[in-house]
């Protein structure tokens, strides 16, 4: 496999006011990922960032598919799926401040993200370490009979890792609800897929424990959320596990530090042709369902969103040093 | 409340399956899960009978995917679940210790309060068996060092029996140690035998002139070498850590101001080990009360050899602690 | 798949001198085990014991298609391979008695034996720990543009673990000259195939890294070595790893300690209808191969050889206790 | 020998990469394998432009499999190579811990002496960079339980160029550690610095009146708190561990036996760290030296929380030192 975009083109028909939900999302995600890159060159924010441009329609078609009782589990490449799943920007960017107004205090930071009310567990900086977690969670709905199911998304370098295998085996001997939703971006930080993987068409690991696969243009938000809606439609079937591969490109870097040593530009600028926002306004202005009035519209709302998020962020408070060790051990007893 | 008084004949490994399938019946989020708990009844016997009375979903066989398991449990106790994961022994821990170091204990911090994991995950550990330097492993004194979590070493009947159900109802994951050596040892305990704390450490035997302080199966290296020490007109307090994580430095420190000699009886390597905790907290909190320096007695630092002679040579002895503490109480009377 | 024995049958035609060879080493495994067994009895052997009978043909075949320049790597069920490896079976039992005279001067006990002349690393007693070392092995003499491969046995409860899957990973992607024997025996302990991988067809594990595999009957050393020469001759060709499951079943407990709750004295006994051993002796008795005479003839060089290996091993002596704190690190620098 | 006197700037980072590339260039059998090593330079850019040099085959970038590429890098080491793995950070090891603890440091000794294992493994670690809970662990120490292996921590440049071309000379397996933080630190080397030995500590500044006993990035902590100390008339002798396994006694025994005083500094959680076990060591050796307590300082027993002020507030100070050195002098002179 190279590193080349996908040949197929954005076509799915859709109805005008989920189309502009949808577009709505993936520029908050864009807008607010410009806004942490430049607050973190004025070091407001600090430690590890991992943006999300270009892998927008991911998130977006995902989220679409899933209900709000189920369970989110991801990476630390998450603001995106954060803000996709309804955590509020201002909660996010506090986070990312460090402070306590924050969707964990400012205890977790970037990586980090977590929220009770939609569900979200996380924000995990150990790649493949949130396999494990996932199954958990679904074993614990499958016994009590819960609908839910549980999403967890991880990156193409996770799949080398000895918990995704571990992880697909039990999803599939004990026929847990679980949607592997794998974000293949070419990359596992330098190395490219094919460095990394001696089979490079994802969905035949899933073959081998006869999880079903479907691989997906992840730069094709009404691709990937029909192919989200049938894998999500088979899990909660009780059929078992589905495997999901969305095939997208991250246009940053891999964090703040990456130099982009292994990839050329000619690469990223081919990729930036199939920007998935750019593509969707074009499919929409095309077919016309969206105007350069309501663009600029949807513009301004995000731009309003961010800009108040980021003054969330600025208002919040820092946590009294006092309580630097609260949260080692629960306060209260468990119910 | 007729009867509850009554002598129980039992064995530690009874001690543990009872207090396993108390739990089960009395809350129906708690069920067990690892590697042959079900069909094989546990590699030490400890679970059979369970799978039967409560089905395989509750007592849950799973394939060798520690780090996935012991990661499930997580997830699983996050979602409401309390789940009791069985690491067959302490020996293949570090295959899940990711999930253990980077997940269990750091989720509730990283959330911010949010989310908690109560989770118990049960190991067998210990030396003495001749199973050589993959399984003879003793790492709680080492899985200590981690804050979020907290660590218990069940030593006598009464606390193999009760400790479960209060690390059970610990909002945060709790790691029990076993010592596979004690899963035979027989005693009596009350018909009513329930749920102990997890809090404090325990004095098992009450003297004057030292302070054994241990933990685990060597508490009855430990009590055996009082025994014969009192017969050379010693008296020994010996003290029963019960919990690594966090240490109740209190009932030590109170042995040690009694005694003003202390020594600690440990397992694990030496280095980098419980008893070099202890030891420097006594350091630090009673050195004003010290008639002598404490000493550790830990296995030699060797992976484990398989041969009998060699492997006795390398672990803590009775004989051991009596020479040392023999020395320590000549040499500074 | 259900625990029933395979139906196919011995048929391969084979030389005289080679079939009594290939006899005679399984009857060596035979007679060592039920003398291990006796002996763990008297508590001359002690620890963890776990015995190869019924999986003889395994070993046999397999070590016949390599050659003494190849590497082994084995697990704690590895009697079998290090006897027809070519390890003395007095050095084996005085390593089990805890003997220095034993091939690892009785530090390693049954579960860990290790020879230099055989290039025999080990006896390894962590399930899927000893597939990261044959990688290794593999990569060493690949670097060096050596001819050996590396042949590295395991069980059916190591496919579950996520190094098993990390390393056919590695070893496909580097091309690497490594033999994956997976012995399978239908049980982890005592967590049959169907309750530990959700598809029982191991081979399929190997698609999913376009690892050529092939499953042999593991109850026949004529299939078990003509399956093993083709993998090794892939292998040797510099094509890369290869994956070959032998089924096989074993007829004893999985340790000492084993109970077998898990499994019927009926499906044990179904299978000793297709033990290696039996099957094997009557096929060359059928094709005038071997005579009674023969088989009394070879049965008794190998009581013999046993026997004189107790001896060996009863004669051996205590490494003496002061020398406890050798080998935790080496005693000369390295060359 | 001309020009080998010469000073020549670097940073620790450098020096680091020069003691990989003259290693790679000395002795055929090294290279180098880990995650992104190659094409991305390594995360810290350590090994930027080594693939250049030296080819994708000894500069070899690694899938995400931490268990498999150390495994691979022991068996390597076992079959004739000088692997050099580079875990990315030490947040990733308990992934590779099993392979660490029951192969690299058992099997020379499971093999009764047969088979060594000449492997270095080089991690980044430490905190203080803003990265949360799971990348900001100190394991060092804790690594330093295990018998078979040695720790080493460079903390200057010399040692960060000098370390390594002995540690790839030792038989048996070393675990490096480089404290991420170290990495931009700039200074000079003479053109002919070398190999140096990893056997002692080293005392790197000079007093009577305590012992700071410190390693890693601590060091620069601990001279800081010193120059502040001098200022008050109180001179620290600065103890630098270097290797924390096996660990150097005599060095800090003699500091101790010339100051009567000791703190520990270390990154690290403090229960069951390296500090606790240098503290038993002090108790068991020098108790009778000893003017006052030995004490502790390390992080606090927190996962390391993401915001600035808290995860500053977790970790040891200059000012933590410079107050406890005061105290501990001023209440017993
Ligand atoms: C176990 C582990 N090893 C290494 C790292 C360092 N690391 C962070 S992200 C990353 C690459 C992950 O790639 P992928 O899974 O494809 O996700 P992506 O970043 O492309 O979204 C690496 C190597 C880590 N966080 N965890
Ligand atoms: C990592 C690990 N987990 C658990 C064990 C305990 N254990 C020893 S053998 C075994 C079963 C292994 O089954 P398999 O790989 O099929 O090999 P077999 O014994 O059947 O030859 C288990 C669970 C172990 N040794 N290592
Ligand atoms: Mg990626
Ligand atoms: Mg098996």
């Amino acid at each position: 496999m190279n590193a080349a975009p996908m040949n197929t083109t954005v076509t799915t028909p859709v109805e005008r006011e989920h189309a502009l939900h949808l577009l709505h999302q993936m520029l908050r995600i864009r807008r607010f990922e410009a806004r942490a890159a430049e607050l973190y060159g004025a070091m407001k924010i600090r430690g590890f960032l991992h943006l999300y441009d270009g892998e927008e329609a991911v998130a977006v078609g995902v989220m679409e598919a899933l209900t709000p009782d189920d369970n989110i589990v991801a990476t630390y490449r998450e603001h995106g799926h954060a803000l996709a799943r309804g955590i509020s920007a201002g909660a996010i960017m506090a986070e990312m401040y460090g402070k306590q107004e924050g969707c964990a205090r400012g205890r977790g930071g970037s990586m980090h993200l977590f929220d009770a009310a939609t569900r979200f567990y996380g924000g995990n900086a150990i790649v493949g370490g949130c396999l494990p977690l996932a199954i958990g969670f679904a074993l614990a709905d499958k016994m009590r009979g819960q609908e839910r199911i549980t999403c967890c998304f991880f990156g193409d370098g996770a799949v080398a890792e000895g918990e995704f295998h571990e992880s697909m085996n039990l999803a599939a001997l004990w026929r847990l609800p679980v949607l592997f939703l794998c974000e293949n971006n070419l990359y596992a930080m330098g190395t490219a897929l094919e460095r990394h993987q001696s089979v490079t068409d994802l969905t035949r690991k899933a073959a081998s424990y006869d999880v079903p696969a479907a691989a997906v243009d992840g730069q094709d938000v009404l691709a990937v959320e029909a192919a989200a809606r049938t894998a999500v439609a088979a899990v909660r079937s009780g059929a078992g596990p589905y495997f999901l591969e969305c095939r997208t490109y991250r246009f940053r870097g891999h964090s703040a530090f990456d130099t982009e040593l292994y990839r050329t530009k000619d690469e990223v600028e081919q990729w930036k042709q199939r920007d998935p926002i750019r593509l969707f306004i074009h499919l929409l202005m095309d077919e016309g369902l969206l105007s350069e009035t309501d663009l600029a519209e949807l513009e301004r709302k995000v731009a309003d969103e961010i800009e108040a998020a980021v003054a969330f962020a600025e208002a919040g408070t820092w946590e009294p040093v006092e309580d630097l060790e609260r949260f080692v051990y629960s306060e209260r007893r468990s119910p | 409340m007729s009867g509850n008084g009554q002598m129980v004949p039992m064995t530690y490994r009874e001690a543990v399956r009872e207090a396993m399938r108390e739990a089960m019946r009395k809350d129906e989020r708690v069920f067990l899960m690892g590697e042959d708990v079900g069909r094989y009844g546990g590699c030490f016997a400890v679970s059979k009978g369970l799978l039967q009375e409560f089905g395989p979903e509750r007592v849950r066989d799973t394939p060798l995917s520690e780090s996935a398991f012991v990661g499930a449990g997580i997830g699983a106790a996050m979602n409401g679940m309390r789940p009791i994961v069985e690491v067959m022994t302490v020996n293949f821990s570090l295959l899940a210790g990711d999930q253990i170091l980077n997940n269990a204990a750091t989720i509730l911090h990283m959330s911010g309060g949010l989310f908690n994991v109560p989770l118990v995950i049960r190991m067998a550990t210990g030396a003495g068996r001749q199973v050589a330097a993959q399984h003879s492993h003793s790492l709680e004194g080492w899985f200590a060092h981690i804050p979020g979590i907290k660590v218990i070493t069940p030593a006598t009947l009464e606390d193999a029996r009760g400790m479960l159900w209060t690390a059970l109802e610990d909002p945060d994951p709790v790691l029990i140690f076993e010592h596979a050596s004690l899963y035979n040892m027989a005693g009596e305990l009350p018909a009513s035998a329930g749920p102990v704390d997890i809090d404090r450490a325990r004095v098992r035997r009450s003297g004057a002139d030292v302070s054994i302080i241990t933990y685990g199966a060597c508490l009855f290296k430990a009590l055996e070498a009082a025994e014969t020490l009192a017969r050379d007109g010693i008296e020994a307090d010996v003290v029963d850590l019960r919990t690594l994580r966090p240490l109740d430095d209190e009932t030590f420190l109170a042995s040690v101001a009694k005694t003003h000699r202390a020594v600690i009886v440990d397992e694990g390597w030496r280095s980098v080990g419980i008893s070099a905790e202890v030891s420097a907290r006594i350091m630090e909190r009673a050195f004003y009360e010290l008639d002598a320096p404490v000493e550790r007695i830990c296995s030699v630092e060797v992976p484990m050899p398989y041969a009998r002679h060699l492997e006795q040579a390398a672990l803590p002895q009775a004989e051991t602690i009596v020479a040392t503490v023999q020395r320590m109480v000549h040499a500074h009377v």
